[in-house]
């Protein structure tokens, strides 16, 4: 189990982005975290996964647990090496290596196992067996993104942290990230899923977080956050009656209803 | 400054601009122009307060601040780092000593004194050198852009020495430009002052002139074009901008700041030799523009007093460092920890304020803003 | 704006740089203190090896000279104003003046590019210095109290007693640039021309990594008289190199070119084989008063030459106060008035009388001897003497009517 | 609505409202127009073993907003980068309003008025919202390097006259709130929209938007698709539109060109795209556009 | 001919010890992307180690020994003043080890005292004749080229078989990134600059063998500057061609120098520079470098 327990984030000793957040990943799980852009939900991946020092980050209060253990003020690499792992928003390919250099960093806390796992993900990325031997930067963005979890992959998490994977990807492509993580999931891995596309994410999940400006507004299975009327409305872009269709780009309102939760 | 759109500011509302003239005004509030004028009375001032000597370091201060005023145009806001910043000094300090040195001395020499004649043409032609060297920053990036230059200070060096009709050759050295305006000397004791009181005068009256110059080049769209090149070069083409122009004007003004600099440094002391425009010569002016705060015009000018002013405050340490003997043959020696504490002055620094000497005033203003509510 | 001139009880006149309390390490505290500044290279520049003895050697004197009672009533103050000049004209300059409100004149300035940047002013404000060098033009400056035969004189004695003694009849002058290489570039042309000997010259920098022009020089030229002007570790690398590539000829390197520590270089063979060093005075462990008092003054370094130069170099300073204390007026511009009415400067022996004649102009005022010595690892500084202090036919012969180093 | 202010700087800003609106050719019928801004005409462009592009050829009329889909790595933005120059193809001939822009420079691209926004924001992090404007308008500033230093008459009425300019856009896309603060502190979706602030403070006569709304939540994403409509319908500015979100695209898009592999797998309108089987095959999927 | 045979070796004898050196600014620029201004100031540190040493211990034994204890050196000083800088821009970082090399030089200048000092090294200016060919060899030099090729094929092999090279690499370019894959970016610094000291030092006492010690050695390894430029940056056998053609041609320039009087004496030291450029202007990332990405 992985458990984030009333954590409190603050950024260059003043800016408080997290405000008391607790949410659980079950071993084997999915969760989506969902959230408007700014809402905090990088920074709390960042909080599990020890890579807040670089952004002169630190938590000041609460903790995160891996079956039971604090983890949140170990290294990086410590982390990793406990299975939890993260693919960063944005994708942060190594540009310059090749694409296979790019994955075997990705084993580096377990390198005796390198070419079998290396075996594996690229049978799971066939787009990036092709590519096995180019500069990993001037691929496109969308096989950019399955570097990125290829390269977590290389690790073999038991939990993997995805910051955002479709983005800018192609809608076929959005299916098979889907389809990926389903798979990584049924592999044993527990996978929280930040998502934009909250049509994606509720999908696959079995629990989603709502997180705005720092807090959790909203914590249900998954299937009822896919009835919530809010949820509807401003995250899936349906019209707030049950059933009711998508609406249009065109007839989009100037003015709008404020979230529930806020007020 | 702007007159015009000023007298329509309301009263009161520091933060509010009825024009966009008095918006892009330099100094645009109140306490700005409050605080720039105290300093310029207190600049002007300092004469009357401090001795000659200091004021003579003072002068080579204001003149080393229109050195790194200009490698900050170029470093700092167009983000082509040069460590060719001596080769244009050099250029600078030989035109101008060329043009107004004694025609029958032991080295080449016009005559022409005139220091509207001589200044002008040091910065041209340290200016024409940018413009020759900019095409290597078109080519080049980061880190080989700065080697490569530094390889222009190390050609430029060995030219120099060489070339001693010219220089005087290593070791000998030349007398620098004559301040003279007209025939009328510019520094000299008299009864208005002493030599160094003028001189002060005269070389705060260039900075002045030349940092104002920058200020309004970086606010101008050139400056937004060094900048938008200095982040991301490939948008900035792609929005309009001319990478081979703009990188060959921030070399060409970078270079007739730094040839104006190199004219004037040496008529503080009256006397130079090539050996003075080596690597570390380059590496002080980075430091000034790192030090100060990279990508301000004010914290260049604050950064090259400090690197200009360290050596002396190191040397007073002297006294304040007991337990060190002031016998060169023991170690360690006060001589040795002021070179020490120079090295580890830069790197205290740029460790605790990497935003430099502009980051900490930053913090300073910062913290007033906010009081008493800080944090 | 200081300077301004006061009268103390004795009725002297004093303006800058002496003060009617006693110096900070007093020996007799009724005594007022006169301060003189050094400028030397402590840190970092090629001439370390030897300012910093020079430096040393000059406190010693200066507190030989306060425990031997002092100049008048006053004693002499040379550590508090000990500055760093890093071999750089504008360091140089900047710490001179700093200093300058303080002091009366320089004990020391080292180097001529060095002191060539602050001549100007010492002239205009009447300051007067000894130098840590020995540049021909010297002899024109009545604020420079110089001691000792010029770089140029002293090459010329290199050539005379080469040409005797080993029959030379080709010289290549391997020099720094600069009044210091090109002035002893110059003296040894000079001679050249005199003796009929072929000659050439060839500059160099200073630098272990710098010398690769200069052996290939001699290499091709093959002379048979190397004339070396320049740093000791710079002088090693061109004998070692120039030797272990099948050079074959000699070597004489002018004064500060010589370091007893080459002793244990890789060159040390080819020095001991045919290298000589000529000097404008003897040796530390030679046997006069000056001499003597040096070596008791500092009992316990480790003997250098350096040493000795600046112990010599503090004769006339101590002359020219003197002077000035006797006429009674001890401003700077007395103590430039007792410069010029010097004729004569006991250096207890280290130098022959008649020596420190800065009232008979450059020409007549100059001292012209030389001594030759050659690598000898059991004497205290690594050297015994060839000849003693003596001046050949053509430095005797030659007219010095101006800075040598213009003539190159 | 005005976006031109007469240039000072200039004198001689092109004024495209010369084209008069009115005549606008019904958009269903033709949508290209005997007169079309942009042709693309059989490019190719290799990278060491990579066809990025390889013979793709396409018009974009003068009132039209062009969309272009296709899987990731199929020469999309590829296609953006030859035509803003950034990019040189090894054939093929890319007519611009009557220029032929393959060989020009991007600068020498931008001042002929295409603009663009970037697939990842190339915003200058460092500088504020205005200053990301002012900079989009930069060709429009005419004073040199001397009336900058001196910040004399010329220079001043420039700047003073482009801030006016710049302000308008600041309003047409609601970014008051953000004006001064430093754009690398800003949501990312504020910054999509200061990125097309830019492109639009260019005063383009195309605009070419690659992936407006990536990484957008819905909210933003509505924002976004009300800008563009009102970018093609008020200021009459045609837009070539990269993006994945086939919602946006269906719903905004006049024609739909689909590439794969750097070629075109179909054209068409946003009504017929979806069910074309290529497309589907190439690049939906199984997923129905949300 | 024996004149140019000659030339070209003392060129590889002097180029080996560039090439060292420019392995050690090559291998700190990879794991940091910062150009460590400090070497020079290690180059010097090692050669004094080494006369230290030599004397109670030979000089066999002390070359390692001061190798060792100078990568230490270079340790603490990354810990000190080069950690603390991680993530923020390599020119500031570069201008920090400006500051530790002015420090750290005045400091081992007080070790090297007044005289100049000697690393006791075997061969002297002894020269060895080859065969049948009239022409002669420094043993020194011999000896730096032997050395050299053995270090490099030890990096060699450690670059290519462990996994620490690539990560050296990924942590290069993307330090967040790389932390995010478990690589503990404080350990790939600590390495390299402990590498590039233990470089230095060796290469300083080759820099000083035949030859001495005193505080103007270390403007040798400024040289290495314009070979790691000519070589490429971010290339480790860039930096060994670029080092071997920089001291042949050097060499060359000293011995042929004569004839081209006009270009003043020592040309020899600015010709690596006139290299640099005139390679630059066709191959703006020098001989061996990557080309960076850049996409939009
Ligand atoms: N290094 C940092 N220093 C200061 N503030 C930061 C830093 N990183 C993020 N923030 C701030 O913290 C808040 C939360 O940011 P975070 O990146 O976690 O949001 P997010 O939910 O992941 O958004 P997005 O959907 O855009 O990725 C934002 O307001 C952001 O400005
Ligand atoms: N500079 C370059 N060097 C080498 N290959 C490149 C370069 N730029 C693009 N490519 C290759 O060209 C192909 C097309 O890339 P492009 O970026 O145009 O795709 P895209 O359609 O925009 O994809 P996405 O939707 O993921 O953004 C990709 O395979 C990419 O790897
Ligand atoms: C005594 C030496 C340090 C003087 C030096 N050779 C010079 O004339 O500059
Ligand atoms: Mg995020
Ligand atoms: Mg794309």
């Amino acid at each position: 189990m992985l458990q984030v327990r009333n954590l409190e984030v603050v950024y260059d000793d003043v800016m408080l982005v997290l405000r008391g957040v607790s949410l659980a990943v079950p071993p084997g799980g999915i969760v989506a975290l969902l959230g408007a852009n700014g809402a905090g939900k990088t920074t709390l991946l960042r909080a599990i996964s020890g890579l807040l020092d670089v952004h002169d980050g630190a938590v000041t209060k609460g903790s995160v647990t891996l079956d039971g253990d604090p983890i949140h003020r170990l290294r990086p690499a410590a982390v990793v090496r406990r299975g939890v792992c993260q693919v960063m928003e944005g994708r942060r390919i190594f540009a310059e290596l090749t694409v296979e250099e790019n994955l075997r960093i990705g084993g580096h806390t377990a390198h005796r196992q390198i070419p079998a796992r290396l075996d594996h993900v690229l049978g799971l990325f066939p787009v990036l067996a092709q590519r096995r031997r180019h500069t990993a930067g001037y691929l496109s963005g969308g096989e950019q993104q399955m570097l990125a979890m290829g390269r977590a992959l290389m690790a073999e998490p038991r939990y993997l942290l995805l910051d955002e994977p479709s983005l800018g990807l192609a809608p076929r492509l959005v299916e098979q990230v889907r389809e990926l993580i389903a798979t990584i999931n049924s592999g044993g891995a527990g996978v929280l899923l930040v998502e934009q596309n909250a049509t994606m994410a509720l999908s696959l999940a079995t629990h989603g977080y709502v997180l705005e400006t720092g807090q959790v507004v909203l914590d249900k299975p998954a299937e009822q956050l896919l009835a919530d009327d809010d949820i509807r409305e401003f995250y899936l872009g349906l019209g707030a009656a049950a059933g009711a269709g998508r609406r249009s780009f065109r007839d989009v309102k100037h003015y709008r209803r404020r979230k529930r939760w806020l007020s | 400054m702007s007159a015009t759109g000023r007298r329509t500011r309301l009263r009161g509302r520091p933060l509010l601009h009825t024009s966009y003239a008095s918006d892009l005004a330099l100094f645009d509030t109140p306490a700005k122009r409050t605080s720039v004028g105290a300093l310029l009375v207190l600049a002007v001032g300092l004469p009357f307060l401090l001795p000659d000597e200091v004021l003579q370091l003072l002068a080579v201060c204001c003149v080393a601040a229109i050195g790194a005023v200009g490698l900050g145009l170029v470093t700092g806001y167009a983000g082509q780092v040069s460590l060719g910043h001596a080769f244009f000094l050099a250029i600078g300090a030989y035109t101008a000593a060329a043009i107004s040195g004694d025609p029958d001395g032991r080295v080449i020499g016009l005559g022409v004194t005139n220091i509207l004649v001589w200044l002008p043409a040091a910065g041209l032609l340290a200016g024409l050198a940018g413009v020759l060297v900019a095409p290597l920053a078109t080519r080049l990036r980061g880190l080989y852009l700065a080697i490569v230059t530094l390889g222009l200070v190390f050609i430029g060096q060995h030219v120099f020495s060489e070339w001693s009709a010219l220089t005087g050759g290593a070791g000998v050295g030349r007398p620098a430009a004559t301040l003279e305006f007209f025939g009328q000397p510019l520094a000299a004791t008299g009864a208005l002052g002493t030599r160094d009181q003028k001189l002060y005068w005269l070389m705060l009256l260039f900075l002045l002139v030349f940092a104002l110059a920058a200020a309004n080049l970086a606010r101008s769209k050139v400056g937004r074009a060094f900048t938008a090149i200095r982040d991301r070069d490939i948008a900035a083409g792609v929005i309009g901008v001319n990478l081979a122009r703009y990188k060959t004007i921030a070399f060409a003004v970078s270079s007739a700041y730094a040839g104006c600099a190199g004219a004037l440094l040496y008529t503080v002391t009256g006397f130079f030799d090539p050996s003075s425009f080596s690597l570390l010569l380059s590496v002080q002016y980075i430091a000034m523009v790192l030090i100060g705060g990279a990508g301000t015009i004010s914290g260049a000018i604050a950064g090259a007093f400090f690197i200009t002013l360290l050596p002396r405050l190191t040397r007073e340490m002297q006294a304040w460092v007991p337990f060190l003997s002031a016998q060169p043959n023991e170690v360690p020696n006060v001589f040795q920890v002021e070179t020490i504490l120079y090295g580890v002055l830069i790197i205290v620094f740029l460790i605790f304020e990497p935003r430099g000497l502009f980051g900490i005033w930053v913090r300073v203003r910062n913290y007033w803003k906010a009081w008493p509510f800080s944090y | 704006r200081g300077g301004d001139t006061e009268t103390d009880e004795s009725g002297l006149k004093t303006d800058v740089g002496v003060a009617s309390e006693p110096c900070p390490e007093a020996v007799d505290k009724n005594k007022g203190c006169i301060y003189l500044g050094i400028i030397s290279d402590l840190t970092e520049g090629p001439f370390r090896a030897l300012a910093v003895p020079i430096t040393d050697a000059q406190k010693a004197f200066w507190k030989r000279v306060n425990t031997a009672g002092g100049i008048g009533d006053y004693e002499v103050d040379v550590t508090r104003y000990i500055r760093d000049n890093k071999y750089n004209p504008q360091t140089h300059n900047q710490v001179y003046q700093e200093m300058k409100p303080n002091v009366l004149a320089l004990a020391q300035t080292l180097g001529s590019p060095t002191t060539a940047a602050i001549l100007a002013d010492m002239k205009a404000s009447n300051v007067v210095a000894a130098p840590a060098a020995w540049t021909s033009a010297y002899a024109f400056e009545d604020v420079i109290i110089e001691s000792g035969a010029n770089y140029c004189l002293e090459s010329m004695n290199a050539l005379d007693y080469a040409k005797e003694a080993h029959g030379v009849k080709s010289v290549l002058a391997v020099h720094l640039a600069g009044d210091y290489g090109d002035d002893a570039a110059a003296g040894a042309k000079l001679a050249a021309q005199s003796l009929g000997l072929t000659f050439n010259a060839v500059k160099t920098d200073s630098g272990a990594d710098k010398q690769a022009g200069a052996i290939q020089a001699i290499l091709s030229g093959r002379p048979d008289l190397v004339v070396l002007t320049m740093g000791p570790a710079d002088a090693a690398s061109i004998v070692g190199q120039a030797a272990a590539r099948g050079f074959a000829g000699r070597f004489i390197g002018t004064s500060p070119t010589w370091n007893p520590a080459l002793l244990q270089s890789a060159a040390a063979p080819a020095l001991l084989s045919r290298y000589e060093q000529t000097s404008p005075w003897d040796s530390w462990g030679t046997d006069t008063p000056g001499h003597q008092a040096l070596r008791a003054a500092l009992g316990g370094v480790t003997p250098n030459d350096g040493y000795t130069s600046g112990w010599v170099w503090s004769y006339p300073m101590k002359a020219a106060l003197t002077k000035a204390v006797a006429d009674g007026d001890l401003t700077r511009a007395g103590l430039l008035a007792a410069v010029k009415s010097l004729t004569s400067v006991d250096y207890e022996g280290m130098l022959p009388s008649g020596a420190g004649n800065y009232a008979a102009g450059p020409n007549d005022g100059a001292v012209r001897v030389s001594a030759v010595y050659r690598p000898d690892r059991a004497a205290p500084t690594g050297v015994s003497q060839v000849r003693p202090l003596s001046a050949g036919p053509t430095a005797k012969a030659y007219a010095l009517d101006g800075p040598c180093y213009a003539k190159l | 609505m005005t976006l031109t202010e007469p240039d000072p700087g200039t004198g001689t800003a092109p004024d495209r409202r010369t084209d008069p609106v009115d005549t606008d050719p019904d958009r269903q019928g033709d949508p290209v127009g005997a007169d079309p801004i942009l042709r693309f005409e059989d490019v190719r462009l290799h990278f060491a073993g990579v066809r990025a592009i390889d013979g793709v050829s396409f018009t974009v009329g003068r009132h039209e907003l062009f969309a272009i889909i296709g899987p990731n790595g199929s020469g999309k933005t590829s296609i953006f980068n030859v035509l803003s120059g950034v990019y040189r193809p090894q054939t093929g001939r890319v007519v611009f309003d009557g220029a032929d822009l393959v060989g020009r420079r991007p600068h020498v691209i931008a001042a002929l008025g295409m603009a663009r926004t970037f697939q990842n924001v190339e915003l200058f992090a460092n500088l504020t919202v205005l200053d990301n404007l002012l900079l989009g308008r930069h060709h429009h500033l005419g004073y040199g390097t001397l009336a900058a230093l001196g910040w004399l008459g010329r220079a001043r009425r420039a700047e003073i006259a482009n801030r006016a300019a710049v302000e308008e856009i600041v309003d047409f896309l609601e970014l008051e709130r953000w004006r001064r603060m430093p754009v690398g502190l800003l949501p990312y979706g504020v910054q999509k929209r200061v990125e097309l602030g830019r492109a639009l403070a260019m005063e383009p006569k195309l605009l070419l938007l690659d992936e407006p709304v990536a990484g957008m939540n819905l909210e933003e994403t509505e924002d976004m698709a009300r800008f563009i409509l009102d970018i093609r319908d008020e200021l009459d500015i045609p837009i070539v539109l990269v993006e994945h979100d086939m919602g946006l695209v269906m719903d905004l898009a006049d024609r739909v060109l689909v590439v794969d592999f750097g070629q075109v797998v179909a054209t068409g309108n946003p009504a017929e795209i979806p069910h074309h089987p290529d497309v589907v095959r190439a690049y939906l999927g199984e997923v129905r556009p949300r | 001919m024996t004149e140019l045979l000659e030339s070209v070796l003392r060129g590889l004898g002097t180029g080996s010890v560039y090439a060292l050196l420019a392995l050690g600014f090559v291998i700190i620029y990879k794991a940091t992307r910062v150009i460590s201004f400090a070497q020079p100031a290690f180059m010097l540190a090692g050669a004094v180690l080494v006369t230290y040493l030599a004397g109670p211990v030979g000089f066999w034994l002390a070359v390692p020994v001061a190798a060792l204890l100078t990568a230490g050196l270079a340790l603490g000083v990354e810990r000190v003043a080069v950690r603390p800088m991680v993530g923020r821009p390599a020119f500031v970082v570069a201008i920090i080890t400006l500051g530790v090399d002015v420090a750290v030089r005045v400091v081992v200048n007080g070790f090297i005292g007044l005289d100049v000092r000697h690393v006791g090294d075997p061969w002297g200016l002894r020269t060895v004749a080859i065969p049948g060919t009239g022409v002669d060899l420094q043993q020194r030099h011999l000896g730096a080229l032997l050395a050299t090729t053995v270090l490099i094929a030890a990096l060699f092999a450690f670059f290519r078989f462990t996994r620490m090279g690539l990560a050296m690499r990924a942590a290069a370019y993307d330090q967040e990134a790389a932390l995010a894959q478990g690589v503990s970016v404080g350990a790939v610094f600590a390495l390299a600059w402990g590498l590039a000291g233990g470089l230095a030092a060796v290469a300083g006492t080759f820099a000083a063998a035949g030859a001495s010690v005193d505080a103007g050695l270390w403007l040798i390894a400024l040289t290495a500057l314009p070979v790691i430029i000519l070589g490429g940056l971010d290339s480790l056998p860039g930096a060994v061609v670029g080092g071997l053609a920089v001291g042949m041609i050097q060499e060359l320039a000293a011995t042929y120098q004569q004839h081209a009087p006009w270009l003043g004496g020592n040309v020899s030291v600015i010709t690596p520079y006139v290299l640099m450029l005139l390679v630059l202007l066709v191959r703006p990332y020098g001989l061996f470098g990557t080309r960076e990405v850049e996409r939009v």
